[in-house]
Protein backbone atom coordinates (compact mmCIF):
# COMPACT_ATOMS: atom_id res chain seq x y z
CA UNK A 1 0.00 0.00 0.00
CA UNK A 2 1.62 3.39 -1.56
CA UNK A 3 0.71 5.50 1.92
CA UNK A 4 -0.19 2.46 4.26
CA UNK A 5 -2.93 1.65 6.36
CA UNK A 6 -4.93 4.06 8.48
CA UNK A 7 -5.61 2.89 11.87
CA UNK A 8 -7.53 5.07 14.48
CA UNK A 9 -9.40 4.77 17.66
CA UNK A 10 -10.99 7.83 18.78
CA UNK A 11 -14.65 9.07 20.60
CA UNK A 12 -15.37 11.34 17.92
CA UNK A 13 -17.86 9.71 15.15
CA UNK A 14 -16.14 9.07 11.72
CA UNK A 15 -16.80 10.29 8.34
CA UNK A 16 -17.19 7.71 5.92
CA UNK A 17 -17.16 9.47 2.91
CA UNK A 18 -13.93 11.46 4.29
CA UNK A 19 -12.32 8.01 4.52
CA UNK A 20 -13.41 6.78 0.87
CA UNK A 21 -12.15 9.55 -0.08
CA UNK A 22 -8.49 9.88 1.29
CA UNK A 23 -8.00 6.00 0.84
CA UNK A 24 -8.90 6.80 -2.68
CA UNK A 25 -7.52 10.35 -3.29
CA UNK A 26 -5.03 10.21 -6.62
CA UNK A 27 -5.24 6.32 -6.70
CA UNK A 28 -6.53 4.67 -10.26
CA UNK A 29 -5.42 1.20 -9.71
CA UNK A 30 -7.67 0.67 -7.47
CA UNK A 31 -10.94 -1.20 -8.83
CA UNK A 32 -13.08 -2.57 -5.63
CA UNK A 33 -13.44 -1.22 -2.41
CA UNK A 34 -15.44 -3.12 0.42
CA UNK A 35 -16.66 -1.87 3.40
CA UNK A 36 -18.02 -2.12 6.67
CA UNK A 37 -19.95 -0.44 9.22
CA UNK A 38 -21.04 -1.68 12.49
CA UNK A 39 -23.34 0.67 14.50
CA UNK A 40 -25.21 1.08 17.63
CA UNK A 41 -28.79 -0.39 17.75
CA UNK A 42 -31.53 1.10 20.02
CA UNK A 43 -33.11 -2.89 21.61
CA UNK A 44 -30.96 -5.79 22.09
CA UNK A 45 -32.68 -9.37 23.09
CA UNK A 46 -36.04 -7.00 23.21
CA UNK A 47 -35.09 -4.69 25.56
CA UNK A 48 -34.75 -1.36 24.51
CA UNK A 49 -30.94 0.66 24.34
CA UNK A 50 -30.36 4.03 25.88
CA UNK A 51 -26.46 3.88 25.37
CA UNK A 52 -23.45 1.92 24.64
CA UNK A 53 -20.28 2.50 26.46
CA UNK A 54 -17.10 0.98 24.37
CA UNK A 55 -14.16 0.61 26.62
CA UNK A 56 -10.26 -0.37 25.53
CA UNK A 57 -7.24 -1.26 26.46
CA UNK A 58 -4.88 1.74 24.97
CA UNK A 59 -1.29 0.98 24.93
CA UNK A 60 -2.31 -2.48 23.49
CA UNK A 61 -5.37 -1.30 21.31
CA UNK A 62 -4.05 0.33 18.35
CA UNK A 63 -0.96 -2.07 18.24
CA UNK A 64 -3.50 -4.75 18.16
CA UNK A 65 -5.39 -3.48 15.23
CA UNK A 66 -1.80 -2.75 13.55
CA UNK A 67 -1.74 -6.67 13.41
CA UNK A 68 -4.69 -7.70 11.58
CA UNK A 69 -4.09 -5.15 8.93
CA UNK A 70 -0.70 -6.54 8.78
CA UNK A 71 -1.86 -9.93 8.27
CA UNK A 72 -4.46 -8.81 5.55
CA UNK A 73 -1.86 -6.87 4.27
CA UNK A 74 -0.11 -10.37 3.94
CA UNK A 75 -2.92 -12.79 2.62
CA UNK A 76 -4.37 -10.24 0.20
CA UNK A 77 -3.05 -8.22 -2.25
CA UNK A 78 -4.72 -4.84 -0.96
CA UNK A 79 -3.69 -1.19 -2.13
CA UNK A 80 -5.48 0.66 1.14
CA UNK A 81 -7.26 -0.71 4.27
CA UNK A 82 -8.43 1.68 6.75
CA UNK A 83 -9.83 0.26 10.31
CA UNK A 84 -11.22 2.96 12.71
CA UNK A 85 -12.74 2.24 16.06
CA UNK A 86 -14.97 4.24 18.66
CA UNK A 87 -14.39 4.46 22.27
CA UNK A 88 -16.24 5.65 24.83
CA UNK A 89 -20.25 6.48 25.17
CA UNK A 90 -22.13 6.18 21.58
CA UNK A 91 -26.19 6.57 20.80
CA UNK A 92 -28.57 4.26 19.27
CA UNK A 93 -27.84 4.74 15.41
CA UNK A 94 -24.04 6.06 16.02
CA UNK A 95 -21.32 4.15 14.06
CA UNK A 96 -18.91 1.87 15.93
CA UNK A 97 -16.45 0.80 14.08
CA UNK A 98 -15.17 0.91 9.94
CA UNK A 99 -13.37 -1.04 8.08
CA UNK A 100 -12.21 -0.18 4.20
CA UNK A 101 -10.39 -2.75 1.86
CA UNK A 102 -9.33 -1.61 -1.49
CA UNK A 103 -7.78 -3.50 -4.08
CA UNK A 104 -7.50 -4.30 -7.85
CA UNK A 105 -10.42 -6.84 -7.83
CA UNK A 106 -13.48 -7.14 -5.72
CA UNK A 107 -12.54 -10.97 -4.31
CA UNK A 108 -9.57 -9.97 -2.52
CA UNK A 109 -11.64 -6.48 -1.10
CA UNK A 110 -14.75 -8.07 -0.33
CA UNK A 111 -12.75 -10.73 1.84
CA UNK A 112 -9.96 -9.14 3.24
CA UNK A 113 -13.25 -6.83 4.91
CA UNK A 114 -14.43 -9.96 6.44
CA UNK A 115 -11.18 -10.78 7.44
CA UNK A 116 -10.64 -7.31 9.19
CA UNK A 117 -13.85 -7.33 11.01
CA UNK A 118 -13.82 -11.01 12.30
CA UNK A 119 -10.50 -10.93 13.50
CA UNK A 120 -11.05 -7.42 14.96
CA UNK A 121 -14.20 -9.05 17.10
CA UNK A 122 -11.90 -11.35 18.49
CA UNK A 123 -8.64 -9.87 18.66
CA UNK A 124 -8.90 -6.48 19.66
CA UNK A 125 -9.26 -5.21 23.15
CA UNK A 126 -12.74 -3.70 23.01
CA UNK A 127 -15.39 -4.11 25.63
CA UNK A 128 -18.73 -3.23 24.80
CA UNK A 129 -21.37 -2.35 27.85
CA UNK A 130 -25.39 -2.01 27.00
CA UNK A 131 -26.92 0.50 29.16
CA UNK A 132 -30.80 0.02 28.99
CA UNK A 133 -33.73 2.29 29.07
CA UNK A 134 -34.18 0.62 32.65
CA UNK A 135 -31.41 1.81 34.26
CA UNK A 136 -29.42 -1.26 34.26
CA UNK A 137 -26.26 -1.88 32.17
CA UNK A 138 -24.52 -5.23 31.39
CA UNK A 139 -21.47 -6.04 29.66
CA UNK A 140 -22.15 -7.56 26.58
CA UNK A 141 -20.94 -11.06 26.38
CA UNK A 142 -18.51 -12.49 23.83
CA UNK A 143 -20.50 -14.90 21.27
CA UNK A 144 -19.27 -18.12 19.76
CA UNK A 145 -20.46 -17.32 16.23
CA UNK A 146 -17.55 -15.10 16.51
CA UNK A 147 -14.74 -17.02 17.38
CA UNK A 148 -16.16 -19.51 14.85
CA UNK A 149 -16.17 -16.43 12.34
CA UNK A 150 -12.70 -15.89 12.93
CA UNK A 151 -10.97 -18.58 13.16
CA UNK A 152 -12.70 -19.88 9.73
CA UNK A 153 -9.86 -18.01 8.43
CA UNK A 154 -7.33 -20.03 9.35
CA UNK A 155 -3.94 -19.71 11.34
CA UNK A 156 -4.79 -18.26 14.67
CA UNK A 157 -2.26 -16.91 16.39
CA UNK A 158 -2.02 -18.73 20.22
CA UNK A 159 -4.72 -19.17 22.11
CA UNK A 160 -4.79 -17.07 24.99
CA UNK A 161 -4.23 -18.40 28.31
CA UNK B 1 11.40 -1.22 37.06
CA UNK B 2 11.41 -4.25 39.94
CA UNK B 3 7.68 -3.98 40.21
CA UNK B 4 4.68 -5.15 37.72
CA UNK B 5 1.61 -3.39 36.74
CA UNK B 6 -1.56 -4.70 36.20
CA UNK B 7 -4.43 -3.96 34.54
CA UNK B 8 -7.90 -4.55 34.69
CA UNK B 9 -11.01 -3.93 32.06
CA UNK B 10 -14.48 -4.62 32.05
CA UNK B 11 -16.54 -6.55 34.20
CA UNK B 12 -13.26 -7.74 35.52
CA UNK B 13 -12.01 -4.41 36.82
CA UNK B 14 -15.53 -3.77 38.27
CA UNK B 15 -15.18 -7.51 39.60
CA UNK B 16 -11.72 -6.60 41.24
CA UNK B 17 -12.61 -3.07 41.94
CA UNK B 18 -9.83 -1.48 40.29
CA UNK B 19 -8.25 -0.43 37.13
CA UNK B 20 -4.74 -0.96 37.34
CA UNK B 21 -2.36 -1.36 40.39
CA UNK B 22 1.41 -1.95 40.81
CA UNK B 23 2.94 -5.40 42.36
CA UNK B 24 6.40 -5.79 44.09
CA UNK B 25 7.00 -8.76 42.10
CA UNK B 26 7.57 -11.60 44.45
CA UNK B 27 9.96 -14.39 44.39
CA UNK B 28 7.98 -17.21 43.44
CA UNK B 29 5.78 -15.56 40.54
CA UNK B 30 7.44 -16.20 37.76
CA UNK B 31 4.74 -16.55 35.42
CA UNK B 32 1.00 -15.49 34.26
CA UNK B 33 -0.58 -19.19 35.75
CA UNK B 34 1.68 -18.11 39.59
CA UNK B 35 0.91 -14.36 39.47
CA UNK B 36 -2.94 -15.09 38.90
CA UNK B 37 -2.37 -17.74 41.55
CA UNK B 38 -0.88 -14.72 43.91
CA UNK B 39 -3.89 -12.66 43.18
CA UNK B 40 -6.83 -14.84 43.69
CA UNK B 41 -5.37 -15.80 46.76
CA UNK B 42 -6.13 -12.11 47.94
CA UNK B 43 -9.78 -12.70 48.58
CA UNK B 44 -12.42 -9.86 48.10
CA UNK B 45 -12.64 -9.27 43.85
CA UNK B 46 -10.02 -11.24 42.98
CA UNK B 47 -11.61 -14.87 42.73
CA UNK B 48 -13.04 -13.30 39.36
CA UNK B 49 -9.81 -14.01 37.72
CA UNK B 50 -10.30 -17.71 38.38
CA UNK B 51 -12.76 -17.34 35.65
CA UNK B 52 -12.34 -19.48 32.87
CA UNK B 53 -12.65 -17.21 30.02
CA UNK B 54 -10.21 -14.54 31.49
CA UNK B 55 -7.69 -13.51 28.77
CA UNK B 56 -4.69 -12.48 29.88
CA UNK B 57 -1.61 -10.04 27.49
CA UNK B 58 1.81 -9.31 28.66
CA UNK B 59 3.23 -5.98 27.45
CA UNK B 60 0.32 -5.43 25.31
CA UNK B 61 0.67 -9.09 23.54
CA UNK B 62 -1.92 -12.26 23.80
CA UNK B 63 -0.23 -14.40 26.48
CA UNK B 64 -1.03 -17.60 27.88
CA UNK B 65 -0.51 -19.18 31.57
CA UNK B 66 2.91 -20.30 31.08
CA UNK B 67 4.30 -16.67 29.71
CA UNK B 68 6.97 -15.33 31.87
CA UNK B 69 7.24 -12.55 33.54
CA UNK B 70 10.11 -10.26 34.71
CA UNK B 71 10.39 -6.82 36.65
CA UNK B 72 8.53 -3.93 34.38
CA UNK B 73 6.19 -6.32 32.44
CA UNK B 74 2.93 -5.04 32.47
CA UNK B 75 -0.02 -7.22 32.80
CA UNK B 76 -3.66 -6.83 31.99
CA UNK B 77 -6.62 -9.04 32.49
CA UNK B 78 -9.59 -9.15 30.55
CA UNK B 79 -12.92 -10.65 29.56
CA UNK B 80 -13.32 -12.01 26.15
CA UNK B 81 -13.41 -8.87 23.42
CA UNK B 82 -16.56 -7.80 22.37
CA UNK B 83 -15.84 -4.68 20.04
CA UNK B 84 -16.62 -4.40 16.66
CA UNK C 1 -37.49 -3.54 4.67
CA UNK C 2 -39.33 -0.51 5.76
CA UNK C 3 -39.37 1.94 2.71
CA UNK C 4 -38.28 -0.83 -0.06
CA UNK C 5 -34.61 -1.36 -1.80
CA UNK C 6 -33.12 1.33 -3.78
CA UNK C 7 -32.54 0.53 -7.21
CA UNK C 8 -31.10 2.81 -9.82
CA UNK C 9 -29.50 2.71 -13.41
CA UNK C 10 -27.61 6.57 -14.35
CA UNK C 11 -24.84 7.98 -15.79
CA UNK C 12 -24.40 10.37 -12.67
CA UNK C 13 -21.58 9.85 -10.63
CA UNK C 14 -23.37 8.06 -6.86
CA UNK C 15 -22.85 10.07 -3.31
CA UNK C 16 -21.82 7.32 -1.04
CA UNK C 17 -22.17 9.29 2.09
CA UNK C 18 -25.76 9.88 1.29
CA UNK C 19 -26.72 6.77 0.13
CA UNK C 20 -25.55 5.38 3.45
CA UNK C 21 -27.35 8.21 5.69
CA UNK C 22 -30.37 7.33 3.13
CA UNK C 23 -30.10 4.16 4.12
CA UNK C 24 -29.80 4.28 7.54
CA UNK C 25 -31.91 7.51 8.06
CA UNK C 26 -33.83 7.09 11.35
CA UNK C 27 -33.46 3.43 11.81
CA UNK C 28 -32.07 2.22 15.33
CA UNK C 29 -32.26 -1.50 14.09
CA UNK C 30 -29.51 -1.71 11.89
CA UNK C 31 -26.17 -2.92 13.81
CA UNK C 32 -24.51 -3.24 10.40
CA UNK C 33 -23.83 -2.11 7.17
CA UNK C 34 -21.85 -4.03 4.07
CA UNK C 35 -20.53 -2.29 1.24
CA UNK C 36 -19.13 -2.33 -2.09
CA UNK C 37 -17.71 0.12 -4.47
CA UNK C 38 -16.60 -0.59 -8.10
CA UNK C 39 -14.16 1.54 -9.62
CA UNK C 40 -12.64 2.53 -12.95
CA UNK C 41 -9.10 1.52 -12.93
CA UNK C 42 -6.06 3.00 -14.99
CA UNK C 43 -4.73 0.28 -16.60
CA UNK C 44 -5.69 -3.33 -17.62
CA UNK C 45 -2.95 -6.08 -18.44
CA UNK C 46 -0.38 -3.58 -18.96
CA UNK C 47 -1.89 -0.98 -21.19
CA UNK C 48 -2.92 2.32 -20.08
CA UNK C 49 -7.30 3.05 -20.08
CA UNK C 50 -8.00 6.43 -20.90
CA UNK C 51 -11.84 5.90 -20.39
CA UNK C 52 -15.02 3.22 -20.30
CA UNK C 53 -18.32 2.63 -21.78
CA UNK C 54 -21.02 0.74 -19.61
CA UNK C 55 -23.80 -0.20 -22.20
CA UNK C 56 -26.88 -1.29 -21.18
CA UNK C 57 -30.19 -2.95 -21.69
CA UNK C 58 -32.35 -0.02 -20.18
CA UNK C 59 -36.00 -2.25 -20.52
CA UNK C 60 -34.49 -5.15 -18.73
CA UNK C 61 -31.74 -3.55 -16.39
CA UNK C 62 -33.79 -2.75 -13.51
CA UNK C 63 -36.18 -5.72 -13.80
CA UNK C 64 -32.94 -7.84 -13.34
CA UNK C 65 -31.14 -5.82 -10.55
CA UNK C 66 -35.09 -5.95 -8.67
CA UNK C 67 -34.81 -9.39 -8.62
CA UNK C 68 -31.04 -10.31 -7.52
CA UNK C 69 -32.37 -7.85 -4.61
CA UNK C 70 -35.41 -9.87 -3.82
CA UNK C 71 -33.62 -13.14 -4.13
CA UNK C 72 -30.95 -11.56 -1.61
CA UNK C 73 -34.17 -10.45 0.50
CA UNK C 74 -35.07 -13.64 0.73
CA UNK C 75 -31.91 -15.41 1.52
CA UNK C 76 -31.04 -12.54 4.52
CA UNK C 77 -32.60 -10.82 6.94
CA UNK C 78 -32.23 -7.35 5.69
CA UNK C 79 -33.31 -4.05 7.05
CA UNK C 80 -32.23 -2.02 3.78
CA UNK C 81 -30.43 -2.36 0.22
CA UNK C 82 -29.36 0.12 -2.10
CA UNK C 83 -27.95 -0.90 -5.74
CA UNK C 84 -26.68 1.61 -7.95
CA UNK C 85 -25.26 1.06 -11.22
CA UNK C 86 -23.77 3.55 -13.67
CA UNK C 87 -23.97 3.76 -17.27
CA UNK C 88 -22.52 5.79 -20.30
CA UNK C 89 -18.40 6.89 -20.46
CA UNK C 90 -16.34 6.73 -17.37
CA UNK C 91 -12.98 8.00 -16.22
CA UNK C 92 -10.45 6.41 -14.53
CA UNK C 93 -11.08 6.45 -10.66
CA UNK C 94 -14.52 6.77 -10.91
CA UNK C 95 -17.26 4.55 -9.39
CA UNK C 96 -19.41 2.14 -11.72
CA UNK C 97 -21.10 -0.11 -8.95
CA UNK C 98 -22.59 0.52 -5.49
CA UNK C 99 -24.15 -1.90 -2.89
CA UNK C 100 -25.28 -1.71 0.50
CA UNK C 101 -27.06 -4.23 2.24
CA UNK C 102 -27.66 -3.57 5.99
CA UNK C 103 -28.80 -6.09 8.61
CA UNK C 104 -28.88 -6.11 12.78
CA UNK C 105 -25.70 -7.97 12.24
CA UNK C 106 -22.74 -8.51 10.24
CA UNK C 107 -22.65 -11.53 8.73
CA UNK C 108 -25.94 -11.36 7.05
CA UNK C 109 -24.78 -7.66 5.81
CA UNK C 110 -21.53 -8.88 4.59
CA UNK C 111 -23.19 -12.24 2.71
CA UNK C 112 -25.65 -9.72 1.27
CA UNK C 113 -23.38 -7.71 -0.11
CA UNK C 114 -21.48 -10.51 -1.31
CA UNK C 115 -23.93 -11.92 -3.27
CA UNK C 116 -25.57 -8.87 -4.45
CA UNK C 117 -22.26 -8.09 -6.74
CA UNK C 118 -21.39 -11.72 -7.59
CA UNK C 119 -25.23 -11.62 -8.96
CA UNK C 120 -25.20 -8.26 -10.34
CA UNK C 121 -22.09 -9.08 -12.20
CA UNK C 122 -23.15 -12.37 -14.09
CA UNK C 123 -27.07 -11.76 -14.28
CA UNK C 124 -27.64 -7.68 -14.94
CA UNK C 125 -27.39 -6.78 -18.47
CA UNK C 126 -24.48 -4.13 -18.60
CA UNK C 127 -21.50 -4.66 -21.09
CA UNK C 128 -18.09 -2.63 -20.50
CA UNK C 129 -16.17 -1.31 -23.38
CA UNK C 130 -12.83 -0.42 -22.25
CA UNK C 131 -10.65 2.71 -24.74
CA UNK C 132 -7.03 2.45 -24.30
CA UNK C 133 -4.52 5.27 -24.53
CA UNK C 134 -3.57 4.07 -27.84
CA UNK C 135 -7.29 5.30 -29.34
CA UNK C 136 -8.39 1.44 -29.64
CA UNK C 137 -11.31 0.34 -27.82
CA UNK C 138 -12.22 -3.52 -26.59
CA UNK C 139 -15.53 -5.26 -24.76
CA UNK C 140 -14.37 -6.70 -21.69
CA UNK C 141 -14.60 -10.41 -21.75
CA UNK C 142 -16.11 -12.44 -19.26
CA UNK C 143 -14.44 -14.08 -16.09
CA UNK C 144 -14.79 -17.50 -15.27
CA UNK C 145 -14.19 -16.54 -12.19
CA UNK C 146 -17.30 -14.42 -12.07
CA UNK C 147 -19.05 -17.70 -12.86
CA UNK C 148 -18.07 -19.49 -10.29
CA UNK C 149 -18.32 -16.80 -7.96
CA UNK C 150 -21.72 -16.38 -8.52
CA UNK C 151 -22.57 -20.00 -9.00
CA UNK C 152 -21.30 -20.64 -5.43
CA UNK C 153 -24.17 -18.42 -4.06
CA UNK C 154 -25.93 -21.72 -5.28
CA UNK C 155 -29.81 -22.04 -6.78
CA UNK C 156 -28.33 -20.20 -9.98
CA UNK C 157 -31.75 -19.30 -12.28
CA UNK C 158 -32.02 -21.54 -15.75
CA UNK C 159 -28.97 -21.72 -17.87
CA UNK C 160 -29.51 -19.10 -20.76
CA UNK C 161 -29.75 -20.48 -24.36
CA UNK D 1 -47.89 -6.02 -32.89
CA UNK D 2 -47.63 -9.32 -35.36
CA UNK D 3 -43.89 -8.23 -35.46
CA UNK D 4 -41.00 -9.21 -33.38
CA UNK D 5 -38.95 -6.26 -32.02
CA UNK D 6 -35.13 -7.18 -32.12
CA UNK D 7 -32.43 -6.11 -30.13
CA UNK D 8 -28.77 -6.39 -30.42
CA UNK D 9 -25.94 -5.24 -27.65
CA UNK D 10 -22.36 -5.12 -27.09
CA UNK D 11 -20.03 -6.48 -29.75
CA UNK D 12 -22.77 -8.19 -31.25
CA UNK D 13 -24.71 -5.27 -31.86
CA UNK D 14 -21.34 -4.24 -33.69
CA UNK D 15 -20.75 -7.04 -34.96
CA UNK D 16 -24.90 -7.40 -36.33
CA UNK D 17 -24.28 -3.53 -37.49
CA UNK D 18 -27.43 -2.71 -35.98
CA UNK D 19 -28.54 -1.73 -32.68
CA UNK D 20 -32.07 -3.16 -32.56
CA UNK D 21 -34.87 -4.43 -36.48
CA UNK D 22 -38.38 -5.70 -36.17
CA UNK D 23 -39.31 -8.91 -38.00
CA UNK D 24 -42.33 -10.08 -39.41
CA UNK D 25 -42.38 -13.49 -37.43
CA UNK D 26 -42.18 -15.85 -40.00
CA UNK D 27 -44.32 -18.87 -39.86
CA UNK D 28 -41.67 -21.11 -39.20
CA UNK D 29 -39.88 -19.57 -36.59
CA UNK D 30 -41.66 -20.76 -33.05
CA UNK D 31 -38.72 -20.56 -30.80
CA UNK D 32 -35.41 -18.76 -30.14
CA UNK D 33 -33.37 -21.47 -31.41
CA UNK D 34 -35.72 -21.58 -34.64
CA UNK D 35 -35.13 -17.54 -34.39
CA UNK D 36 -30.88 -17.30 -34.43
CA UNK D 37 -31.26 -19.58 -37.29
CA UNK D 38 -33.44 -18.05 -39.47
CA UNK D 39 -31.25 -14.51 -38.63
CA UNK D 40 -27.54 -16.53 -39.18
CA UNK D 41 -29.06 -17.64 -42.27
CA UNK D 42 -28.96 -13.76 -43.97
CA UNK D 43 -25.70 -13.64 -43.75
CA UNK D 44 -23.67 -10.11 -43.00
CA UNK D 45 -22.84 -9.63 -39.44
CA UNK D 46 -25.34 -12.07 -38.54
CA UNK D 47 -23.63 -15.39 -38.34
CA UNK D 48 -22.15 -13.35 -35.02
CA UNK D 49 -25.23 -15.09 -33.36
CA UNK D 50 -24.03 -18.18 -34.05
CA UNK D 51 -20.89 -17.37 -31.31
CA UNK D 52 -21.81 -20.47 -28.61
CA UNK D 53 -21.67 -17.55 -25.67
CA UNK D 54 -24.32 -15.58 -27.16
CA UNK D 55 -27.13 -15.31 -24.73
CA UNK D 56 -30.81 -14.29 -25.27
CA UNK D 57 -33.48 -12.53 -23.58
CA UNK D 58 -37.47 -12.82 -24.74
CA UNK D 59 -39.41 -9.67 -22.71
CA UNK D 60 -36.49 -9.15 -20.77
CA UNK D 61 -35.87 -12.20 -19.10
CA UNK D 62 -33.42 -14.42 -19.94
CA UNK D 63 -34.62 -17.36 -22.25
CA UNK D 64 -32.99 -20.59 -23.88
CA UNK D 65 -33.26 -22.02 -27.04
CA UNK D 66 -36.41 -23.91 -26.67
CA UNK D 67 -38.26 -20.82 -25.45
CA UNK D 68 -41.43 -20.12 -27.84
CA UNK D 69 -41.59 -16.76 -29.33
CA UNK D 70 -45.19 -15.09 -29.92
CA UNK D 71 -45.60 -11.58 -32.11
CA UNK D 72 -45.27 -8.63 -30.00
CA UNK D 73 -42.22 -10.23 -28.40
CA UNK D 74 -38.99 -8.55 -27.72
CA UNK D 75 -36.15 -10.49 -27.83
CA UNK D 76 -32.35 -9.27 -26.87
CA UNK D 77 -29.09 -11.29 -27.90
CA UNK D 78 -25.93 -9.97 -26.53
CA UNK D 79 -22.87 -11.81 -24.90
CA UNK D 80 -22.39 -12.66 -21.41
CA UNK D 81 -22.65 -9.25 -18.76
CA UNK D 82 -19.78 -7.69 -17.77
CA UNK D 83 -21.37 -5.06 -15.78
CA UNK D 84 -20.35 -4.74 -11.66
Amino acid sequence: MADGPRVAVQPAPFDVAAELAALTAGRHDIGAIGSFVGTVRDSVGGRRLAAMTLEHYPAMTERALAGIVAEATQRWPLLGVTVIHRVGRLQPGEGIVLVLAASAHRAAALAATGFLIDWLKTRAPFWKQEHFDDGTSAWVAARSEDEAAAAAWGEAPPPPA
Amino acid sequence: MAELRILYFAWLRERVGRSEETLELPAEVRTVAALRRHLIARGDGYPALAEPTVRVAVNQAMADAATALAPGDEVAFFPPVTGG
